[in-house]
């Protein structure tokens, strides 16, 4: 079986790959329709491989674990292009697969206008090849492939459109934020290289124990001796908070919105962004092991969790509602993954993939409609024109802010849950932060709801002339994620987070004393009762407030917004500023980067260096010549009286330092023998 | 009184053939030349060359015989000698070629130049294979004074009357430092022979010694003021600034060889057991010239005056191979010099075909955009600079190798190191002439006219640079064996 | 194993010879006689290469393709030639290289083509000659030899400032390379023979070493070029023609580093491992400091010569990491991926960069301009051009899947070995390169069309897509499958180690 | 008897006067061509110094030599600086430095 799984992986990864290379080399031969067909032909047979290799893995036990080929041999490490087929890897490649083959076909429609619609195509189908090695990887380097793979595709897409001035910043400005956090990750394989004397997953997982009992100790600054353990985990995190935008380093993704909606929900929502929270999961043998990498991992994530929601509610383009939405729940995700409850992380990874794509669909669907207009405020009213968006934007709005029985709820109660349950250092406010971001999720996004579809209409007259439902590409695949989006949460909360026997098997790895889940599964008795529990917890009601607020500030009292902002402005004022995140990068990285280089350039190499070292060397010899050459006067007593120095100089010389015997003697000692 | 107690040998006069047949056919030179009209020059132009390949021709079959002493052991015919003199026949050959058609546009007179010349290589002849005082003395002086009627053909020229004054005075002042010195000597060793000058010194008690390195510096004063190294230097920038190029041309080569060749009997020959004070005083000889003539080359706008101080650095390098002390060291020398008088012929001589045209070469900036004007003299030009600036594989790369190799092998590190840097310092002047050379844009355009076997003559002297440069083991085989 | 045919002379010699040929062609007029021959040379080269590959024992440290004669016997000094894994990449890499400038500069060199195509051929075999000599005089010859159609290269077809730069380039290689020769003649002294090989074993003492040490040092990290004795090769590759842009930095470059790891780690380990130190820091200097300088250029061939400085400061680290690895490791065979690593960097970067620095010159030519400012949305007429360039820029910026990635990598990953702080400068680069590589892309390729002559561009020719898919195909497949690469260098990687560790006290 | 000494020491100061001559020379080009020959008349007396007292004909012989040449060297000195005077109408020492640096 493993052949079998083994065979279906390799299709299943490289398929995409040989669409994006007919798409971006032969397009011109197969055009715009040959190009879409022939991407969406192959990420169907993608799909349908990951299908298939679910079934095998989830329920015939198979797994796959080997070498494709060896990439490199370098004295007595290996570096490897291989699979790691488990359960992990099984979920997540359905949710690529299956959100990618859906953003496809959606792009059909939305992307219909575009020049460079084959070089999207092509882009898509490249990013799905990376995010699949990524999730397939079985050691570091091809983790780190896929990992920067994307991360490239990513900076493609934002910078799509390379002639809009705010998109090619924002790719410059997410691959640069994306690079901060893969320094922090190459150190960390580096480290793990170092310490394991191997990259392969099987091996470094199997040696953690023996390393921790070692108490193996890194001394990265004198006289401090830190547990390797918790060094590797803290720099593989710092990949980790690049990739999945965790503070500071989330400040590329509301930027990532200038790229193509498909795309935001593609990338920058269901996919991509999650490749931290799936490393974190797959490296829960590393983490687990080290209390201040998990702890360090849970505030973090829930510190992002809450405050990047709050600048949600005062956006007002509707992607970037969205993007922060992301920022938000990707905090969850990270919160829950510190907090041990790796498998929650992913089912929300994966409940997120859906509603969030749906988001992000339904939000370009109307912006399609909308003729490419992101303002909420020039929205207004859309539900009747847009029925079908209306409908799934609002499931995708109660799965995010996590009302029963729709899937946010079962995985996003699962993380608060978890937190609170959660024993490390920082779990209190941790709680707190997750506890409020509920409130905040709810608020933001009925915000944008009711914003876009209700209220009165604020649209422009001649856009609303054209204003009608989107074609069938576009509201197919919103359906298609409106589905799970609803349902996946009652259907996999038990069986992926409170079953002893989890659908995740043992690919993920949670110590005993950390295992809040199993803590949490005692109380979970199905899905319905879980559902109408939650009615006597905080959770539900923040969220609830938040719908209520929103509701109240957006369409019943639309016009109370502008007394509470009034009210708050100095809060107003931060969150619109973002905490000032940018600002700073703004001024110190980018600026103070131009600057330091500037320095370097003008004064230490081109002023101190060259000017005054090299050309002054240069300089300082040509002044010497000049000066020699002026011995040469012309003169001849001048050259005669050289000549005679010369001779007197050699003489008087030779003479002391010979026979210590001066001249005059010389001349009066009888040295001629004559006989 | 008996004046001759002994019978006069007689001399073996083979030995001497090619310095008898030279003296004979300047004679007949000189007397032909009296008699033909201006425009039948060339009969005595070929009679001149004929000679010279004569006696070329004669050195070269000779050149296998073993060292023999002749003339009362006056004159010594050695490997040495005949290496030199082969290669100063063929300079003179060369400058003769190259200059006949100067000397034509220029209205110089073609004889006198060519008589004077022949003088002047008899004189070299005879100085590198003195092996007693005299005639050493002798041949100086025959060469340095046609040299000086030489510097002073052009009447009309007050530099060059000026130049001439300079060279007479300097070379008087040099010749008679050298005869105090050989006076010196013949007083502590009552010989002018030069073996037994080295036998006396050899066995000569310590009290003696402070007399003999007195003479020791004048005698190295005489050799290094003839081939014009630092402090004894003045002459050569003023001398080829101010001479007619193919006078130029004649100076920088053959008596550079003719130089080393006294250096080689004065001072390995006839004072081998001084060698530790002679090696200190070319040691700092050689010190001065090579940084005063690289540093001063660099200031020089004039490019004969430039190549006249390169010219002084050059010696510099040489004596470095000398001051070894050790027949590695000679060879080494020997070989640079030998080179050295290659490149330089081949470079002056760039200037005076360049002067053909009309205008008088004098600056650097007159060559400017020569590949554009003349592609293949200016590669051959390219190549003399580089490989004077001793980049490989050229001929001057390997000459400089032999001498550091030499340096290095009496640990002379320091000073190996220490001429390799001023190498670099020099090397900026020879790459400037070529960068104006090529990536400057001529200023006058027409083509640079020269004869077809001057442009023979030139092609073979650019590529034995590069043919020397791949192939330097025979010459190079030949030097060592020579000592 | 040893051929009866002398492929190396053939492949050193050719290139030379053709060039005689060309230059025979005589004038301009003849000028496409002179590109089809060179192409046809180099095309022969390239095919050479097949055998050099395909016949390369790759489980031996031993020199290979050997022919040694005698060439100057009263020197001592021999005709030798031979490849090791070592050289061998090199060998091929220069005459892969030679193929790309002769391609790319077809239409771009419009005077004195003769003469251009001639300088270059001569280049490949001298510098074919520096990689594969066996004899350290025979070494000297070429790496010296080589400066002159160099010199003549930036100085006859170069832009505005190239008599300063080529000026400036000869008197710094010069300068390093004298001291050199003082060394290998004093090695040769004490061992009787100019063979490098014969070096190896010689005992020297530290004081000895040091100074030996210091002079190879000079002369190689002129070469690298290692911070601060870099200020050559901005100039130099600013106002170089594409063609000696690219020969500078995909092969000049390399045989500094090529110099470390032939003479100053075999023959003075001792003063190699005493002063590592000072390597690993000017190796990082080189990757910190001079990545920020590149971030302040405003000219796109000097902010990617600085990337190549750069990017030769892990080839250099790589190299002097390997005392530390193995003093912190115990372990020998930890060393490889250092060493490796940093040759893989070497061949790579002669892609990447010289693809950056033929892809600066396409738009020179068009554009008559080098500012960065100048340029702007040249994707929009030029996309084919500009997807060739994100490749290359991205190999730059060591992206996995191309072969920038895989030096940078392994070295990062064999340096944490060895100091965390030092794995952790080396590693900034990732974001520094981006920095600079990006910046400059988005500047020049991306945003509006602001001015007619770009909106007037066409793409790029047929010629430069052969010399790119040439370069592309290479470096993606070393980026995807190094270990064609690697192969080859591992037996002689491991020779050199052991050479590295020996004590010569 | 006069010893070996004195003649020497006479040499010694004719020569060394000669040298002053010339460096302190700065008026005529003749009075050089005076001082040059004094200078071989100071090597001549050494030589036949020498000559006699080791009894040795060989000194003396060099000396003729020297003294044809210096013979020939003052006809030629003489031809050039009547040369000078031609072209530049002054035999000043002090005025021939056009070639320099």
């Amino acid at each position: 079986m493993s052949e079998t799984i083994r065979t279906l992986s390799l299709i299943m990864v490289c398929a995409p790959l040989l669409g994006s290379i007919l798409a971006g080399l032969f397009s011109k031969i197969l055009g715009r329709k040959g190009s879409h067909r022939a991407t969406i032909g192959l990420m169907l047979v993608s799909l349908g491989c990951a299908i298939a290799i679910w079934i095998l893995v989830i329920f015939h036990g198979g797994s796959y674990v080997g070498t494709i080929y060896v990439w490199g041999l370098s004295g007595r490490y290996h570096f490897d292009i291989g699979f790691m087929i488990d359960n992990l890897t099984a979920w997540l490649m359905i949710v690529v697969t299956f959100v990618s083959t859906l953003v496809h076909i959606y792009s059909i429609g939305y992307m219909a206008d575009d020049d460079g619609y084959t070089r999207f195509f092509c882009y898509m189908s490249l990013f799905t090849f990376a995010m699949l090695m990524l999730i397939t990887a079985n050691n570091f380097l091809q983790l780190y492939f896929g990992w920067e793979g994307v991360g490239l595709v990513s900076y493609l897409l934002i910078g799509f459109w390379y002639q809009k001035e705010t998109a090619v910043f924002g790719s410059l400005k997410a691959f640069l934020v994306n690079r901060v956090g893969d320094f922090g990750f190459i150190i960390g394989i580096a480290a793990v290289l170092t310490y394991f004397n191997t990259i392969d997953y099987q091996t470094v997982f199997a040696n953690a124990q023996r390393l921790f009992d070692a108490n193996t100790t890194i001394s990265v600054f004198p006289g401090t001796h830190w547990s390797v353990l918790t060094v590797i985990c803290i720099t593989l995190f710092i990949g980790a908070m690049g990739k999945s935008a965790q503070m500071p380093l989330h400040v590329w993704l509301p930027e990532s919105m200038e790229g193509p909606t498909p795309i935001s929900a593609l990338i920058h929502a269901a996919t991509m962004v999650t490749a931290g929270i799936f490393m974190l999961a797959r490296m829960s043998p590393l983490f687990e092991l080290s209390q201040t990498a998990l702890t360090l991992v849970l505030v973090i994530g829930a510190t992002g969790a809450l405050f990047t929601g709050m600048v949600g509610v005062v956006q007002h383009d509707i992607k970037r509602v969205i993007a922060y939405s992301t920022l938000s729940q990707l905090g969850y995700m990270t919160a829950a993954c510190g907090a041990s409850a790796f498998a929650a992380g992913i089912f929300h990874l994966m409940t997120h993939a859906c509603f969030k794509a749906l988001l992000f669909l339904a939000a370009g669907s109307v912006i399609t409609a909308m003729h490419h207009e992101q303002d909420l405020r020039k929205m207004g009213g859309l539900y009747k024109y847009m029925p079908i968006t209306y409908i799934t934007f609002l499931v995708g709005a109660l799965a995010l802010s996590a009302i029963p029985p729709f899937a946010g709820f079962y995985s996003k109660d699962a993380i608060i849950e978890a937190v609170h349950n959660s024993t490390i250092p920082g779990h209190t406010y941790s709680y707190y932060c997750v506890l409020f971001g509920s409130f905040v999720t709810a608020l933001y996004i009925f915000r944008a709801f009711f914003l876009a579809f209700h209220g009165k209409e604020r649209i422009p007259a001649d856009t609303k002339k054209h204003l009608r439902e989107s074609p069938w590409v576009m509201w197919v695949p919103l359906i298609a994620l409106a589905i799970p989006s609803t349902v996946i949460g009652a259907l996999l909360a038990y069986p992926l987070l409170y079953k002893a026997n989890s659908l995740f098997g043992n690919s993920i790895f949670v110590l005993p004393k950390y295992d809040v889940l199993k803590g949490m599964a005692a109380n979970y008795h199905g899905w319905f009762s879980y559902a109408l529990h939650a009615f006597i917890t905080w959770p539900f009601w923040f969220a609830v407030s938040g719908i209520f607020t929103a509701w109240f500030c957006c369409w019943y009292m639309p016009n109370i917004r502008e007394v509470i902002t009034r009210r708050i402005a100095w809060f107003y004022y931060i969150l619109v500023k973002k905490y000032g995140f940018d600002d700073f990068n703004q001024i110190v990285f980018a600026h103070g980067g131009r600057r330091l280089g500037q320095f370097f350039y003008y004064v230490t190499d081109a002023k101190f260096i060259d000017d005054y070292l090299v050309n002054g060397s240069g300089r300082a010899i040509q002044w010497g010549a000049r000066m020699v050459r002026r011995i040469q006067s012309g003169y001849l007593y001048h050259y005669a009286f050289a000549m005679i120095i010369g001779l007197l100089v050699f003489l008087g010389w030779l003479e002391i330092t010979d026979t210590h015997i001066g001249l005059f003697k010389l001349l009066t000692s009888n040295y001629f023998t004559v006989e | 009184m008996v004046f001759f107690p002994n019978p006069i040998p007689v001399p073996q006069l083979s030995l001497v053939l090619p310095e008898i047949v030279l003296l004979a056919l300047t004679c007949v030179v000189l007397l032909t030349d009296l008699f033909i009209p201006a425009r039948s020059k060339i009969i005595s132009y070929l009679l001149v060359q004929a000679s010279l390949i004569a006696v070329a021709v004669i050195l070269i079959l000779q050149f296998h015989w073993p060292t023999t002493y002749t003339f009362s052991d006056m004159f010594v015919f050695d490997k040495i000698g005949s290496l030199m003199k082969i290669f100063m026949v063929g300079v003179v050959f060369f400058v003769f070629l190259y200059s006949r058609g100067y000397l034509r546009q220029t209205r110089l007179p073609q004889g006198e130049m060519y008589v004077l010349g022949m003088l002047s290589l008899l004189g070299m002849m005879v100085l590198v294979s003195a092996n007693n005082f005299i005639p050493l003395y002798l041949g100086l002086e025959l060469l340095s004074l046609p040299m000086t009627a030489m510097v002073a053909m052009n009447r009309g020229s007050g530099i060059a009357a000026e130049a001439a004054i300079k060279l007479f005075v300097m070379s008087a002042l040099a010749s008679a430092i050298l005869l105090y010195g050989l006076s010196l000597l013949y007083g502590t060793t009552k010989s002018l022979d030069i073996n037994q000058v080295a036998q006396a010194v050899a066995t000569m008690p310590n009290s003696q010694y402070p007399v003999v390195i007195l003479s020791l510096v004048f005698v190295v004063i005489g050799f290094a003021f003839k081939i014009g190294a630092v402090p004894f230097h003045m002459w050569v920038p003023d001398i080829y600034a101010g001479s007619p190029n193919s006078v130029v041309l004649f100076v920088s080569a053959a008596p550079k060889i003719a130089g080393l060749g006294m250096a080689i009997r004065l001072l390995v020959q006839a004072l081998p057991s001084m060698n530790i004070e002679w090696q200190a005083l070319l040691i700092v000889i050689a010190i001065l010239s090579i940084a005063l003539g690289n540093l001063v080359a660099i200031a020089q706008r004039s490019f004969k005056r430039m190549l006249a101080y390169s010219s002084i650095a050059h010696m510099g390098y040489m004596l470095l191979g000398l001051l070894a002390a050790n027949p590695t060291g000679y060879g080494a020398a020997l070989f640079y010099i030998l080179v050295y008088s290659i490149m330089a012929l081949g470079s002056f001589a760039v200037i005076v075909l360049m002067s053909n045209s009309g205008i008088e070469i004098e600056n650097i900036s007159d060559l400017q955009g020569l590949n554009s004007r003349d592609p293949w003299l200016a590669f051959l030009l390219m190549m003399l600079l580089f490989s004077m600036a001793g980049i490989p594989p050229l001929a001057g790369f390997f000459a400089k190798i032999g001498v550091l190799e030499a340096l290095i092998g009496v640990h002379l590190v320091w000073l190996a190191a220490y001429a390799l840097i001023f190498a670099i310092v020099g090397s900026y002047y020879y790459i400037r002439v070529v960068k104006v050379m090529y990536f400057e844009e001529p200023k006058i355009t027409d083509p640079i006219q020269y004869s077809m076997e001057a442009r023979l003559a030139m092609s073979v002297n650019g590529l034995a640079v590069l043919v020397l440069g791949i192939f330097p083991g025979v010459l190079f085989t030949l030097c060592q064996r020579a000592f | 194993m040893t051929t009866t045919f002398p492929l190396l002379s053939v492949l050193i010699w050719l290139p030379i010879i053709s060039a005689g040929v060309i230059m025979m062609t005589g004038g301009d007029e003849n000028a496409n006689w002179a590109r089809w021959i060179a192409m046809v040379a180099s095309v022969i080269g390239l095919l050479l290469c097949i055998p050099l590959y395909t016949h390369f024992d790759v489980n031996t440290p031993k020199m290979q393709f050997v022919e040694n004669f005698v060439w100057i016997k009263a020197y001592g000094v021999h005709y030798g030639l031979g490849v090791d894994g070592i050289s061998m990449p090199m060998v091929i890499l220069t005459t892969i290289t030679t193929l790309v400038v002769v391609l790319a500069s077809w239409t771009t060199i419009k005077t004195k083509v003769a003469q251009y195509m001639a300088a270059f051929l001569v280049m490949q075999g001298m510098m074919v000659g520096v990689f594969a000599a066996t004899d350290a005089i025979l070494f000297y010859v070429f790496w010296e030899g080589m400066l002159i159609p160099i010199y003549l290269s930036i100085g006859i077809w170069g832009s505005a400032n190239r008599s300063y730069a080529s000026i400036k380039f000869f008197l710094f290689t010069f300068f390093g390379s004298a001291l050199m020769l003082v060394a290998l003649l004093y090695l040769r002294i004490h061992s009787g023979s100019f063979a490098i090989e014969s070096f190896y074993p010689l005992k020297l003492s530290m004081i000895v070493q040091i100074f030996i040490f210091i002079a190879f040092l000079l002369a190689f990290a002129v070469k690298v070029p290692m911070w601060p004795v870099h200020t050559w090769l901005p100039d130099a590759h600013t106002e170089a023609p594409a063609g000696g842009s690219v020969v500078l930095a995909a092969l000049m470059l390399k045989m500094g580093v090529y110099g470390f790891l032939r003479f100053s780690l075999p023959i003075v380990p001792n003063a190699c491992q005493q002063l590592d130190w000072l390597m690993i820091v000017l190796s990082l200097i080189a990757i910190v400091y001079i990545g920020f300088v590149a971030i302040a250029q405003t000219d796109t061939k000097r902010l990617i010569a600085y990337s190549s400085v750069a990017h030769m400061g892990f080839a250099t680290l790589g190299c002097f990491m390997i005392y530390l690895i193995v003093k912190a490791t115990g372990n020998i065979a930890d060393a490889y991926v250092s060493l490796e690593g940093a040759m893989v960097q070497m061949i790579s970067h002669a892609f990447s960069t010289g693809a950056l620095f033929v892809g600066v010159g396409v738009l020179y030519d068009r554009l008559h301009t080098r500012n960065i400012s100048d340029f702007g949305g040249i994707t929009k007429p030029m996309p084919i051009f500009a997807s060739f360039m994100m490749l290359f820029a991205m190999s730059n910026v060591g992206l996995p899947g191309t072969s920038g990635f895989v030096g940078e990598f392994m070295i990062i990953l064999s340096s944490f070995q060895g100091n965390f702080w030092v794995a952790v400068f080396a590693a900034s680069t990732l974001v520094i390169a981006s920095a600079y590589t990006l910046w400059m892309f988005k500047r020049v390729f991306f945003g509006q069309v602001v001015r007619t002559e770009i909106a007037a561009l066409k793409d790029i020719s047929a010629l430069d897509t052969m010399a790119f898919t040439i370069l592309a195909a290479v470096v993606l497949l070393i980026g995807v499958y190094p270990q064609g690469l690697l192969r080859v260098l591992h037996a002689s990687v491991g020779h050199l180690l052991q050479l590295a560790h020996v004590s010569k006290l | 008897m006069i010893s070996l000494s004195s003649y020497l020491i006479l040499g010694a100061v004719l020569f060394g006067l000669s040298i002053a001559g010339i460096v302190l020379n700065r008026r005529n080009i003749i009075t050089l061509l005076m001082c040059v020959e004094l200078m071989l008349l100071a090597v001549n007396t050494n030589f036949i110094a020498f000559a006699h007292y080791l009894n040795d004909i060989a000194g003396e012989v060099f000396v003729f030599f020297i003294l044809t040449v210096a013979a020939a060297e003052t006809a030629i000195g003489l031809a050039i600086i009547v040369l000078v005077y031609r072209n530049r109408n002054t035999i000043d020492v002090a005025a021939l430095d056009s070639l320099k640096g």
